[in-house]
C-alpha cells in the first residue's frame, strides 16, 4: 500500500506543480488581450503562452491527475496494492520526459501551434515527440487499470467490481479510445512531417483525427469529477449513493457516446458533408444524457444525506448538508458551473446554431466553465480528500480550503460569464491583442476588464491551493483514516455481467465509430487534399535546409 | 467526519432506505423526461433546419492551394464580388497569413450571397459578427457559406482561427449596402470596397 | 453495522466503506423517494431547456439563415 | 437501441435535412445523399463573366519549386555572383542605400525575384535584362550562395525574446506597426512575415536592410508600380500606409540589427 500511495502522491504533485504556472500564464493572457496595460505585451509571447497553457492544462495536469487518482482508487477500492507498480513508475517517467520535451520546445519558440496543433502549421518535432510520449505513455496506465480490474475479478468471481474501480477503468478505456485519434495524427502525420520524412500534410484528415480526441478528452478530464460525485461525495455528505446501477450506466454511457460525436467540433469545416455533421450532432445529444442522469442521482444522494442529518420539508435537506466539508462545498459549486457550462455545450452542438458562436470567445468561455470550473474544482476537492489519507497528515486547514474553493468559483464565474457575452458579440478566439480604438471592439472593453478581474481571483485561488497542499505536507503525521467510499442505498450483491465489465460496450462503441467516422476518415483516401506544411519558426525542412551552411 | 460517526444521537441508516422499486421507478421517469426534453430540442433543430434550409457550412470541394494565384477562380483579378446572371452575388476571398484579400468586400442587402473562400497556406477562420456567417478556411478546400443580409451596415471580419504569429492583425470588413447603392461594374472588373 | 460482506460494490474491504448514519425521520421521509431532489433537478433542467429554446429562437434565428 | 440511433440519424441527416439548400433548389433523395456525404460539391458558377486574368508572378510554392531552390549549389553560385557584387556589394552586402543587401537573404526570396525579373513581372531597370540571362538553375545557385553569406541580414529563423511595448498600446507608430499592425486598416504586423521572430515563405527578412530601399519598395507597392506580390498583399498593405508611416517603418527596420555598413565589408 505504501508504494501505491507514493505513486498517487507523485502524480498529484506533478499535476499541481504544472497547474500553478499554467494559471499564471492564463491570468497574464487575460491581461494582454484586455484594454489594460500588461507587462511583456508581445504577441509572440502570447501565442507561445497560449500553447503552453493549453498543453499544460489539457494534457499534463489532467493526465497526471487522472493517473494518480487511478492508482489511489485501485489501491483503496480493491483493498490491495496496485499490481504492476514497476510499470506504473516507468509510465510516470515516460510521461514526465514527454512533458519536459514539449515544454522546452514551446519555451524555445518552436512550437507556437496551440495544443490543438493546427496543421499545416508545423512545430518542432520535439513538441510532437513530447506530446506523443505523454499521451502514448499514459496508455501504460490504461493497461494497468484494466489489468488491476480484471485480475481482481478473477480473484473474486461473482462479486461486483467496486463502483469506483469500475468507473476509473471506464475512464481508462475512454481515454484509450479518445487518445487513438491524436496518437494516429501524431504518428501518422505530424511526426513524420516534422522529422522531414514526408513533404505534405493533409490538414483535413489531421483535423478529423483530432476531432476523435477532442470531445472525448473532455470526458476524460470530467470522469474523475464524476467518480467523486458518485463514490466520495455521498459519504462526505453523510449519506448514501442513490443508485449503484445508475452510476455504472452513467460511466458506460460516457464510453459509448463521448467518442463518436467529435465532429461537432468540425461543424464549420469544409472537409465534411452536412449529412455526416448532422449524424454526429444527433449522437451528441445523447452524451448529455449521462450528465442529466447524474444531476438527479447526485441531488438524490445529497437529499438522503441532508435528511439523515435532520433536514425536513421539501427543501430543508439542502441547508442541513455539511457545507463545511470541502467535498460537499466543491460539489455544490461544481454543479452550478456544470449547469452553465452544459448550457453552453447544448448551444455548441446545435448543428446550424454552432455557426453563431463557432470559434468566438463563447467557446473558450464554455470549456473554461466546464473544465476549468466544474472539473478542476472537483480535482481540488479530491486532493483535499485524499491528501490526508495518503500522507497521514491532516489538511491545513479546512477553512482555508473553503476559501480556496469559493475563490475559484467566484473567479471562474467573473471571468467566464462576460467572456460568453463577448463571444456572442463576435469576439474571435486566440487573439493576442485587440484594437480597442475600433468601435466594434471597444464595446467589449468593459466586459473584458471584468474577465481580467476574474482571472486575478483565479490566480489567488491557485496560489492558495498550493499553500494548503504544502502546509499539509509539512504537517506532522497523525492520521490513520482510510479513504471511504459511499455505500449505495441498496448495495448490490451481484450485478449483471454487462454492468461488471466493458467487453460488450467496447464492441458497441466500435460499431458506432465505424458508422460515425468510417466515411469521414475514409474519404481522405479519395480526396486530393494534401497541402505543404508551414513551419512556425522559419524555414528548415521546407526548403531542404538550404538556408544554413 | 469523526464527530459524525461517533455521534450517539445518530443511528445507522439501514439498507434500502429508499425501496429499490422506488429507485428504479424514479430513475426511469427521470430518464424518460430527459429523453423527452432532448427530443424536443432535436425536433426544433430538425424542423427549423428543414424549413429554413439551415446547415453548418459544408461544401466539400478540394483545390490545390499552391497555385491559386496562377489562374482560375482565385486568381487575383477574380477576387471580390461577382454578379451572377440571376442577380445573386458570389464573393471570392483569399484568407492567407495574415490578410483577407480583398480586405473589404461589398455586397447588396436582401440578395442571395455566396461566400467562397480558400487559403494558400494555413487554416484561417471567417466570421461576420452578429450574423451566422462563420466558417473555417482550410487549405486544400474551398469553404462556402450561403446567406443573405437583411440589414445594411459594415460588418467586421476577424480571422477567428489561430493562423500564426500575425493572427491578431488579420481583420477585414464586409459592407452591406442597399441594392441601389451597390455598383454594377463592368463585367471586366470585380466589385470591392478595398482601397484602390 | 451495514459494512458486511455484501457491500463490496463500494469497496472490497469494510474499512474503506462509509459507516452509514441516519435517523428514523430520514427513513420515513425517504420512503416515498427523494422528492426534493426531483424538484431541484427538474427546476435546473427546465431552466436549461427554456434557455436553449430562448437562444435558438431569440438569438440564433434572427441572425439570419446560413447553409 | 444503437441500431435505432443509427437509422434515425441517417434518415434525418441524409434523407431529410440534406435535401434543403440555402439559396438553392430542393434536391431529390439521391442528390441529397451525395450532398450530405460531401460527394457533390457546389462548384463555382459557370455563367458569370470572368475578368481578364492578371497574375503577379509565375512562381508558385509547389514542391517542385522548393526542390529546385533546395538543389541550389552555393559554390557554383559564388561564381555567378561575381557579376552581382558591383551593385549588391562584396558578398552581397550592399553599400548603396537603394540597392538591397542580399547576404543572408532567404534563398526562396532571391529565386522568386529573379524569376519575376525574367518574366517581366517585376520591372526594375537593369535587373530585367540580368534576369533574362540567368537560368532557373543559376538563380537557385546564386540564391544558395547569398543565403549563406554573413555580415548581411541576420538569420530569420528562431525566436525573439518577449519584450514590452510590442502591442497596440505602443505610442511609437513604427514599432506598433511592426509588431502589432493595425487591425482596423487590415494591416498585419510586419514582423509576422518579415521578422524578427516571424517568417513567411517568399517574404524577405527586413532587419538590417537599407531603409531607403525598403521605403522605395513600399512606395512602389502603394502606387502599383511594383505588382509581383502574390495576392496583392503588399500592394494592399502599402496603400493603407501614409508616407510618414512608410518612412518610419523603413527607418525602424533599417536602423535595427546593425545595418550592413562599410565596417562589415572591411572585415571581409
Amino acid at each position: 500500500m505504501q508504494n501505491s500511495s507514493r505513486l498517487a502522491l507523485y502524480h498529484y504533485w506533478v499535476a499541481f506543480a504544472v497547474f500553478l504556472p499554467a494559471v499564471v500564464l492564463g491570468a497574464w493572457q487575460m491581461l494582454i488581450r484586455s484594454p489594460l496595460p500588461a507587462p511583456l505585451d508581445d504577441p509572440d509571447a502570447y501565442y507561445a503562452s497560449v500553447t503552453l497553457h493549453g498543453t499544460a492544462m489539457a494534457y499534463v495536469v489532467t493526465t497526471f491527475f487522472a493517473m494518480g487518482f487511478g492508482y489511489a482508487v485501485t489501491a483503496t477500492s480493491l483493498g490491495r496494492p496496485v499490481r504492476g507498480v514497476a510499470a506504473a513508475w516507468i509510465c510516470f517517467v515516460i510521461c514526465l520526459i514527454g512533458t519536459l520535451m514539449a515544454v522546452a520546445a514551446v519555451l524555445a519558440g518552436h512550437a507556437s501551434v496551440l495544443y490543438t496543433f493546427y496543421p499545416p502549421l508545423l512545430a518542432s518535432s520535439w513538441y510532437y515527440g513530447g506530446a506523443f510520449l505523454l499521451i502514448g505513455g499514459s496508455m501504460i496506465w490504461v493497461v494497468l487499470m484494466i489489468y488491476n480490474m480484471t485480475s481482481w475479478k478473477r480473484d473474486n468471481p461473482g462479486r461486483p467490481v467496486p463502483l469506483a474501480m469500475f468507473a476509473i477503468t471506464a475512464t481508462a478505456i475512454l481515454w484509450a479510445w479518445a487518445a487513438s485519434g491524436v496518437i494516429v495524427e501524431l504518428v501518422g502525420i505530424l511526426l513524420p512531417r516534422s522529422l522531414g520524412l514526408t513533404t505534405e500534410i493533409d490538414a483535413g484528415l489531421a483535423r478529423t483525427l483530432f476531432s476523435v480526441t477532442l470531445h472525448a478528452i473532455v470526458y476524460f478530464w470530467l470522469m474523475p469529477a464524476y467518480i467523486a460525485f458518485y463514490t466520495l461525495l455521498p459519504q462526505a455528505a453523510g449519506g448514501r449513493l442513490y443508485s449503484d446501477t445508475m452510476g455504472r450506466l452513467t460511466f458506460i454511457m460516457f464510453i459509448i457516446f463521448s467518442v463518436p460525436v467529435g465532429m461537432h467540433h468540425l461543424f464549420a469545416d469544409p472537409e465534411h458533408g452536412a449529412g455526416m455533421k448532422f449524424l454526429q450532432s444527433f449522437l451528441t445529444f445523447f452524451v448529455a444524457l449521462p450528465t442529466l442522469l447524474t444531476v438527479f442521482s447526485i441531488c438524490a444522494s445529497l437529499e438522503i444525506a441532508g435528511r439523515a442529518r435532520g433536514g425536513r420539508g421539501l427543501l430543508g435537506w439542502i441547508p442541513a448538508l455539511p457545507w463545511g466539508e470541502p467535498m460537499v462545498l466543491a460539489t455544490g459549486l461544481s454543479l452550478v458551473m456544470l449547469g452553465l457550462g452544459g448550457f453552453g455545450g447544448l448551444i455548441n452542438m446545435g448543428y446550424a446554431m454552432n455557426s453563431m458562436i463557432h470559434n468566438t470567445s463563447w467557446v473558450t468561455a464554455h470549456f473554461h466553465m466546464i473544465f476549468g470550473g466544474a472539473v478542476v474544482i472537483m480535482y481540488f476537492a479530491i486532493a483535499y480528500e485524499m491528501w490526508p489519507r495518503i500522507t497521514g497528515k491532516p489538511l491545513q486547514s479546512k477553512a482555508l480550503a473553503r476559501w480556496q474553493l469559493w475563490l475559484w468559483f467566484a473567479g471562474m464565474m467573473i471571468a467566464s460569464i462576460p467572456w460568453h457575452i463577448t463571444g456572442l458579440m463576435g469576439q474571435p478566439r486566440r487573439v493576442a491583442v485587440f484594437d480597442y480604438s475600433d468601435p466594434f471592439v471597444a464595446r467589449m472593453g468593459p466586459l473584458v476588464i471584468i474577465s481580467v478581474i476574474g482571472g486575478a481571483i483565479l490566480l489567488v485561488s491557485a496560489i492558495l491551493l498550493i499553500v494548503i497542499l504544502v502546509r499539509s505536507q509539512l504537517g506532522e503525521r497523525r492520521l490513520e483514516a482510510p479513504l471511504r467510499y459511499a455505500l449505495a442505498v441498496n448495495p448490490p450483491k451481484t450485478v449483471p455481467a454487462a454492468l461488471n465489465g466493458f467487453a460488450l460496450w467496447n464492441a458497441i462503441l466500435l460499431v458506432l465509430m465505424v458508422f460515425a467516422y468510417g466515411y469521414p476518415i475514409g474519404q481522405f483516401f479519395i480526396l486530393k487534399s494534401k497541402v505543404p506544411a508551414y513551419e512556425v519558426s522559419g524555414p528548415t525542412n521546407s526548403v531542404g535546409g538550404v538556408d544554413g551552411p | 467526519m469523526a464527530e459524525i460517526e461517533t455521534n450517539p444521537l445518530r443511528r445507522p441508516l439501514p439498507d434500502g432506505v429508499v425501496p429499490e422499486e422506488e429507485i428504479t421507478r424514479t430513475e426511469d421517469h427521470w430518464l424518460a423526461i430527459m429523453l423527452g426534453a432532448l427530443g424536443v430540442m432535436m425536433g426544433v433543430m430538425v424542423v427549423s433546419a428543414a424549413t429554413n434550409a439551415l446547415h453548418p457550412p459544408s461544401n466539400v470541394e478540394t483545390i490545390d492551394p499552391a497555385t491559386l494565384h496562377l489562374g482560375g477562380e482565385f486568381a487575383e483579378s477574380n477576387l471580390g464580388t461577382a454578379i451572377e446572371p440571376d442577380g445573386s452575388v458570389t464573393v471570392r476571398i483569399i484568407a492567407e497569413q495574415y490578410d483577407f484579400i480583398p480586405n473589404c468586400a461589398q455586397v447588396p442587402v436582401d440578395t442571395p450571397v455566396k461566400f467562397r473562400l480558400t487559403s494558400p497556406d494555413v487554416i484561417h477562420g471567417f466570421l461576420l459578427p452578429a450574423t451566422n456567417v462563420n466558417t473555417m478556411v482550410v487549405p486544400g478546400f474551398v469553404a462556402e457559406v450561403r446567406t443573405s443580409f437583411s440589414r445594411a451596415g459594415v460588418y467586421n471580419m476577424p480571422c477567428n482561427e489561430f493562423c500564426g504569429n500575425g493572427h491578431h492583425g488579420m481583420w477585414a470588413r464586409v459592407e452591406v449596402v442597399s441594392k441601389e447603392q451597390f455598383p454594377r461594374l463592368a463585367a471586366t472588373e470585380r466589385t470591392s470596397c478595398a482601397k484602390q | 453495522m451495514a459494512t458486511d460482506e455484501f457491500h463490496h460494490s463500494a469497496a472490497a474491504r469494510p474499512e474503506h466503506v462509509a459507516a452509514p448514519i441516519g435517523s428514523e425521520e430520514a427513513v420515513a421521509a425517504l420512503r416515498n423517494g427523494p422528492v426534493g431532489a426531483l424538484v431541484v433537478a427538474s427546476i435546473a433542467v427546465a431552466l436549461l431547456f427554456l434557455g436553449w429554446l430562448a437562444f435558438y429562437f431569440l438569438l440564433f434565428i434572427p441572425r439570419g439563415s446560413v447553409g | 437501441m444503437v441500431a435505432l440511433l443509427v437509422v434515425v440519424s441517417t434518415v434525418l441527416g441524409f434523407g431529410v435535412l440534406s435535401r434543403y439548400q440555402q439559396n438553392g433548389p430542393t434536391l431529390d433523395l439521391w442528390n441529397a445523399i451525395c450532398r450530405g456525404l460531401g460527394l457533390s460539391a457546389d462548384t463555382a458558377p459557370a455563367k458569370e463573366p470572368v475578368p481578364a486574368l492578371r497574375t503577379p508572378t509565375r512562381i508558385a510554392w509547389t514542391s517542385n519549386t522548393l526542390d529546385q531552390i533546395a538543389a541550389g549549389d552555393a559554390q557554383r553560385g559564388a561564381f555567378i555572383a561575381m557579376n552581382c557584387v558591383a551593385c549588391h556589394g562584396q558578398g552581397g552586402v550592399s553599400t548603396s542605400t537603394l540597392i538591397p543587401t542580399l547576404a543572408g537573404m532567404d534563398p526562396a526570396v532571391i529565386y522568386k525575384q529573379l524569376d519575376d525579373y525574367r518574366s517581366g513581372k517585376r520591372l526594375w531597370g537593369v535587373m530585367g535584362a540580368i534576369g533574362k540571362v540567368v537560368s532557373a538553375q543559376d538563380s537557385a545557385d546564386v540564391a544558395a550562395y547569398f543565403a549563406v553569406q554573413s555580415h548581411g541580414l541576420p538569420p530569420l529563423r528562431g525566436y525573439r525574446l518577449p519584450e514590452s511595448g510590442r502591442s497596440l498600446r505602443e505610442p511609437d507608430p513604427a514599432k506598433r506597426l511592426v509588431y502589432a499592425g493595425d487591425p482596423q486598416r487590415g494591416i498585419p504586423p510586419c514582423s509576422a512575415c518579415h521578422g524578427p521572430g516571424g517568417y513567411k515563405l517568399g517574404a524577405p527578412a527586413l532587419q538590417g536592410q537599407h531603409a531607403d530601399y525598403i521605403e522605395r519598395q513600399l512606395v512602389a507597392f502603394a502606387q502599383g508600380i511594383r505588382q509581383n506580390d502574390i495576392f496583392e498583399q503588399m500592394r494592399m498593405i502599402a496603400k493603407q500606409l501614409t508616407p510618414d508611416e512608410m518612412h518610419a517603418v523603413a527607418a525602424f527596420y533599417g536602423a535595427r540589427g546593425g545595418a550592413p555598413s562599410a565596417a562589415g565589408v572591411a572585415v571581409r
